[in-house]
């Protein structure tokens, strides 16, 4: 049991980085640029472990564990190729619960940094995460309707003999939406709204040197393997093998990146309204299509 | 030891604390701290007693009844534990405020009517007290004079018009089955017309659903919570408006029956399909209203309308799961909101009445035990896992999926989400960012306010992590219902469809969080730097300019704010100019000197004797 | 055009030099009095934007010379066609002792951080000025910076060349 | 480049990860701000070192300062430099920051700049072009390697020193002083 919670933990942290190190070598390469080597945030990482950092008091640094921990919790519940520690105590329900866990830490600790920057970031993050959540929920709901049952392993049985759920007619319509808001929930470049440089000195992170640099880049590569192996899992049938697994990971990212390079950043209003009128409608219909189905 | 003596001893003793005002203070503040912790002592005692006593009145077959069931036990005991800590903390907070013995005794008085209903087991002696209640409140929103008359106001009349409504209904209903007592009614109102049980069920149902701020029914709440003193809204908030809920629980499921109460439907209406959309609406419209609102008291008091929706949406859903999710909201929903206007009402009491979101901040280094409670209150109110909040929410949700109503589900869950931008919005207005300058020298919050607070936070994380000792109370109330008893274990519920277990979640979240701390705590040590050593492009941090707090969620306030306009309101405020208008019309008539009253009369006689003439009617 | 501009100007003021040297630029020379009548009487003529003000140190003859520059705003020109656009140059010179004027800051607002930059570092002194706060400089100068006899080599070596290095001071620590 | 020499990584991972992971503070002092967008886009790309430009100086360990500086931006840029995180490097670029450069006798800019903050490393040249900034970084590298570039640590020990240095330019300061006792936070 240990082992592979310890196993999952790595498997995660390796691919997070490895994700993010991919992404800015593609980045670099749309660019007709040589870029940096794929290990490059690992470096990145042991040299900001190794400065010292300076802190706004204990909220500052609790926020930022919770977060960490938020987002450690969460890998736990998702099932990675088919073993999945916390299988029996909540299902999909304690996901969609703990999936806000890590933005209230980060948004306590960088709250308690005390720079407009930050207050900005984070109120953008807010309703970034307000404005996804409307169609995600709407998805994550037709799922449960459609396949019956609240556990996430469930689902990854039923779709193994039955195709994956992409394919599946009824789920289409909410398939499509999922993808539409997946660069919104990763947080890449159409709506890169949260850490924008630019605009408000990196959002959230404008207090955090040293460590917890450190430690918000180990969450980033967390949260991004959350949010895609979620997709894998629900949408494309969670492989039995794990290399199976991370192969389907790899092609979803590789899209995402290619989206994210070419596309300049939205504003957040506009982030809300787009969220807000297509991804929206389109798993509303999903949903309503599933109950009817469900009805006859 | 039994009822009449509790409630005789109580309402007594709230005199003597209004008398005793007059010689010494702190006698009455010892006194009615005595008599509030009397109250509880005695709920607690009756743990496990159900027992009736028939008081006879004057008249015959009006006998007052006292009876305690484990629901009425439940309830007494949410509202002694809240009225104790609520007494506690006003000691402090009205201090220096006029007329305080007038504000004791209204607050002991609104206690012991809430324990009079309770106990009542009658729908007249039910009556006596509800009434008790509503002008007792209504003296308490208006306490502090100006704006708080005018919210009072409002108050009164919905009330006024919500009794109105239950006495109308408590005569049919003698009228029609010639007894009051709720045990007796408890079967035989299955037997009559449908169309006299949806008769009886709209006029219960606006009675109890005003007091319960319902969404039709809401928009007394904002004001009154807003200008009512921050220890009565947290009493108000976290018991009063339970009392409407106890109301329609009694009406649903002891006058109505479980069976009649589930298909309750009436020609094409499914009356219980309905309610369960009222309560979904009542989640989703106020929380978003509640993101707009710049004034800390105001945002709570919206969200108080949002959380009785999910209590709405759990009872009147009619599964075991949403029934006991729904009652177990009651407690949980009376320990976080009444946590959160202490949380206020403490930092209202420091900066001498300034609760505006747009010029506070960084009140964390100055109160932090203040700002703990309001973190704990927040990850109640939101439901966090560990906080009691999640289990009775996760109920409700399991029941509402698994039973296939996926859009009911979709609105609490969004109803979550609004609560935590909210709610985050109340957290970093108040008591992160920059602490302004006018507010340097602010000391703690005494002790008698820091105790309700610790109290809440403890019993919000006692019963988030082991939800079963709450859950075991809730089961046995369910039974009584007639509903299937949930198979609860002492960390969570186990089922088949998907088991909730709370130990589990704590292990991994706090054994992730001592690792992540560890592995913190290994890396070289970081120095701690001054607030005003901050950030700002090479420039010096500018006193007092650098707090970005002004209306949070702006973008979004642009987008949602037009659609989000009160029509209810506004339709009263249209219906009581009318009413207005009407009445000044009459005036012309009544002008008040009575040379035109015998007029009237000579013209009325004159008609009577020329009908009398010309058609002889007698 | 502009000539009959000159005439008005000549007819109007006493002691006042009005030359045009090419055909867009009519050099006023004017006596310190007279600068507000003149101002006000070109923005009446339509030359409403204040372009420049500034100043020369004239050492020798111990004068500072302020020059105003003043040009109308395209569309605003009555009967100027757009090549004959004239731009009014308005010099008048002051003593360097007590450098001292009334400040135009009424008839073209916008002459406020003009004014303010020619007081640090020429020192002269403007009545009238709401605010002559320190606008660029971070140190006080007993000579302003721009006047002709503030030796600048010299207040480096004073200055900066005084502040020692710091390996230096600490071998010697 | 010794990047991918493992055996270097498990000796010393701290001096390998400062090499090859140098934050720069996106910070525009003087004319030299002009070489830098060139040297991180795709002509000269400066990621291929790890050298990006990042928002804040909380989270860069390298501080360009690129070009003359005034009276009015040394404020800007002591106060930057004492909110990095230690270990930081500084790198003075063109001939302006070395010996007051062109504005050698102006009365407004500061002629030696290690006076007031700790220097590590210096490109000479009026405007040196994006190839220059790749040779100081390799510079610095090497510096790195031999424990040399110990700027934080001068200004550590002599903090006394550059306070005193910096207050004589501009009498009182509105900053407290970043290290109470010498040497301690």
């Amino acid at each position: 049991m240990a082992l592979k919670l310890l196993l999952t933990l790595i498997i995660a942290l390796v691919t997070g980085l490895f994700f993010l190190g991919l992404s800015r070598k593609m980045i670099a390469r749309i660019q007709w640029r040589y870029g940096p080597p794929l290990i490059q945030p690992l470096i990145d990482i042991i040299k900001l472990l190794s400065q010292k950092s300076m802190t706004h008091g204990g909220l500052f640094n609790f926020g930022l564990v919770l977060s960490l921990a938020g987002s450690v919790i969460l890998l736990l519940f998702i099932p990675l190729g088919e073993w999945c520690i916390m299988n029996k105590s909540g299902g999909l329900l304690v996901i969609i619960y703990l999936m806000l866990l890590a933005p209230f830490g980060t948004a306590l600790s960088s709250g308690a940094a005390a720079n407009p920057n930050a207050s900005i970031g984070i109120s953008r993050k807010l309703l970034m995460a307000l404005a996804y959540e409307v169609p995600l929920l709407l998805i994550l709901l037709t799922l449960m309707t459609y396949y019956n049952t609240i556990s996430i392993s469930g689902i990854i049985v039923k779709q193994q003999n039955a195709g994956w759920s992409l394919t599946i007619l009824p789920l289409l319509l909410s398939g499509i939406a999922y993808i539409l808001i997946l660069p919104a929930v990763l947080g890449i470049r159409p709506f890169a709204i949260v850490k924008a440089p630019q605009e408000i000195a990196s959002g959230p992170s404008v207090e955090y040197s040293g460590k917890f640099l450190a430690f918000a880049e180990i969450q980033h590569a967390f949260q991004t393997y959350i949010t895609i192996a979620l997709f894998v899992n629900l949408f494309l049938g969670g492989a039995s093998n794990p290399g199976y697994f991370f192969l389907k990971m790899l092609v979803v990212f590789v899209a995402g990146i290619l989206i994210h390079t070419v596309f300049p950043r939205f504003r957040i209003e506009q982030a809300i309204k787009y969220l807000w009128r297509w991804p929206a409608l389109l798993a509303l219909a999903g949903l309503a299509v599933v109950v009817i189905l469900d009805k006859i | 030891m039994n009822l009449v003596y509790i409630l005789a001893v109580a309402f007594t003793a709230s005199l003597l604390v209004y008398l005793s005002g007059k010689i010494s203070k702190t006698l009455r503040n010892f006194l009615a701290v005595l008599v509030s912790l009397g109250m509880a002592a005695s709920v607690i005692y009756l743990y496990n007693h159900s027992f009736a006593i028939h008081l006879s009145t004057g008249f015959p077959d009006f006998p007052l009844v006292l009876r305690i069931n484990t629901l009425a036990w439940f309830f007494a005991l949410i509202i002694s534990v809240v009225g104790v800590l609520t007494v506690i903390f006003s000691l402090q907070y009205i201090k220096n405020k006029k007329r305080t013995d007038f504000y004791f005794l209204m607050l002991l008085l609104v206690n012991v009517s809430m324990l009079g209903i309770i106990f009542s087991g009658d729908l007249l002696s039910f009556y006596i007290f509800w009434e008790i209640m509503s002008w007792s409140t209504f003296l308490l929103i208006s306490y502090n004079r100006g704006a708080a008359i005018a919210a009072g106001m409002k108050y009164i009349i919905m009330s006024l018009a919500g009794s109105a409504a239950i006495l109308t209904g408590i005569l049919s209903l003698y009228t029609c089955f010639g007894t009051l007592i709720i045990a007796e009614l408890a079967g035989n109102l299955s037997l009559t017309s449908p169309a006299y049980t949806l008769f009886i069920f709209l006029l219960f149902f606006t009675g109890f659903g005003i007091k319960n701020a319902v969404w039709p029914f809401h928009s007394w709440l904002p004001p009154a919570h807003s200008e009512a003193p921050s220890p009565f809204s947290a009493l108000l908030s976290g018991t009063l408006i339970k009392i409407g809920t106890y109301g329609l629980i009694i009406f649903f499921y002891v006058i109505l029956g479980m069976k009649k109460f589930i298909g309750l439907k009436y020609g094409f209406f499914n009356l219980q399909y309905m309610l369960c959309w009222i309560g979904a609406f009542t989640i989703v419209f106020p929380t978003f209203i509640a993101l707009l609102q710049n004034d800390a008291k105001r945002l709570l008091a919206w969200h108080s309308i949002g959380q009785m929706g999910y209590i709405i949406l759990g009872i009147a859903f009619g599964t075991s799961t949403g029934v006991a999710g729904g009652i177990f909201h009651i407690f949980n929903h009376a320990a976080f909101k009444g946590l959160l206007f202490l949380s206020v009402g403490a930092v209202e009491y420091r900066t001498n009445g300034v609760r505006d979101l747009n010029s506070l901040g960084g009140l964390l280094k100055k109160m932090p035990v203040t700002f703990c409670g309001a973190l704990i209150g927040a990850c109640g109110i939101i439901g966090m896992p560990l906080t009691n909040g999640f289990v009775s929410k996760w109920l409700i949700y399991k029941t509402l999926i698994v039973e296939k109503y996926p859009f009911l589900a979709f609105a609490a869950l969004l109803g979550t989400w609004g609560t935590i931008l909210s709610l985050y919005k109340f957290l970093h207005n108040i008591f992160l960012g920059q602490l302004p300058e006018k507010y340097k020298n602010i000391k703690k919050a005494p002790f008698t306010m820091q105790f309700p607070m610790l109290v809440f936070s403890l019993i919000i994380i006692t019963c988030g992590v082991l939800p079963g000792i709450p859950l075991k109370i809730i089961n046995r109330i369910i039974t009584s219902f007639g509903l299937k008893a949930l198979d609860i274990s002492i960390w969570g519920v186990i089922s088949e469809t998907g088991a909730l277990n709370t130990v589990n979640i704590f292990f991994a979240l706090a054994g992730a969080f001592f690792i992540i701390w560890l592995i913190f705590k290994l890396w070289p040590k970081e120095t701690k730097i001054a607030q005003a050593d901050n950030y700002a492009a090479g420039a010096a941090v500018p006193r007092d300019k650098y707090n970005y707090t002004v209306n949070f969620y702006n973008p979004l306030y642009r987008m949602i704010s037009p659609c989000l306009r009160d029509f209810i309101d506004e339709f009263y405020i249209r219906l009581a100019k009318i009413t207005r208008s009407l009445c000044n019309s009459i005036k012309l008539v009544y002008n008040g000197d009575t040379g035109y009253y015998i007029m009237y009369i000579i013209l009325f006689m004159t008609a009577l004797i020329f009908i009398q003439i010309k058609w002889s009617i007698w | 055009m502009n000539h009959s501009m000159k005439n008005q100007l000549l007819s109007l003021f006493t002691e006042i030099q009005i030359d045009i040297k090419k055909d867009n630029e009519m050099i006023i020379n004017a006596a310190k009095n007279a600068i507000i009548g003149i101002l006000s009487f070109c923005k009446s003529k339509g030359y409403e934007h204040l372009a420049l003000v500034s100043c020369v140190d004239w050492i020798e003859q111990k004068k500072f010379e302020l020059v105003y520059i003043l040009s109308p705003y395209p569309e605003q020109e009555p009967e100027f066609s757009k090549k004959e656009k004239t731009n009014i140059i308005l010099k008048t010179r002051i003593d360097r002792e007590q450098p001292e004027i009334v400040s135009v800051i009424n008839i073209f607002k916008n002459a406020e951080p003009y004014e303010r930059e020619i007081h640090e570092l020429f020192g002269i002194n403007f009545n009238g000025h709401p605010r002559l706060t320190p606008l660029f400089l971070e140190r006080t100068y007993k000579i302003p910076p721009f006047r002709k006899n503030f030796d600048t080599r010299e207040y480096v070596k004073k200055v900066f060349d005084e502040i020692p290095f710091i390996d230096k001071k600490e071998a010697s620590k | 480049m010794d990047r991918n020499q493992i055996s270097k990584w498990i000796k010393s991972p701290v001096k390998m990860g400062h090499k090859y992971s140098l934050h720069a503070v996106y910070f525009c002092t003087g004319c030299g701000i002009i070489e830098i967008p060139p040297s991180i886009t795709a002509r000269w790309d400066a990621e291929r070192f790890g050298v990006i430009p990042v928002a804040t100086s909380r989270q860069a360990n390298l501080f360009l300062i690129t070009g003359y500086v005034s009276l009015k931006t040394l404020k800007a840029i002591i106060r930057t430099y004492e909110q990095m995180a230690e270990p930081k490097f500084t790198v003075g670029f063109g001939s302006c920051p070395i010996n007051g450069g062109m504005y050698w006798d102006s009365y407004n800019t500061i002629k030696h700049l290690d006076k007031y903050i700790p220097v590590d490393g210096w490109i000479a040249g009026c405007m040196p072009r994006p190839e220059a900034i790749f040779v100081a970084v390799t510079h610095l590298w090497t510096l790195i390697d031999r424990e040399m570039a110990d700027g934080y640590k001068r200004y550590r020990k002599n903090y006394k020193f550059y306070r005193s240095n910096q207050e004589k330019l501009y009498g009182k300061l509105e900053w407290p002083p970043l290290f109470q006792k010498d040497g301690a936070k």
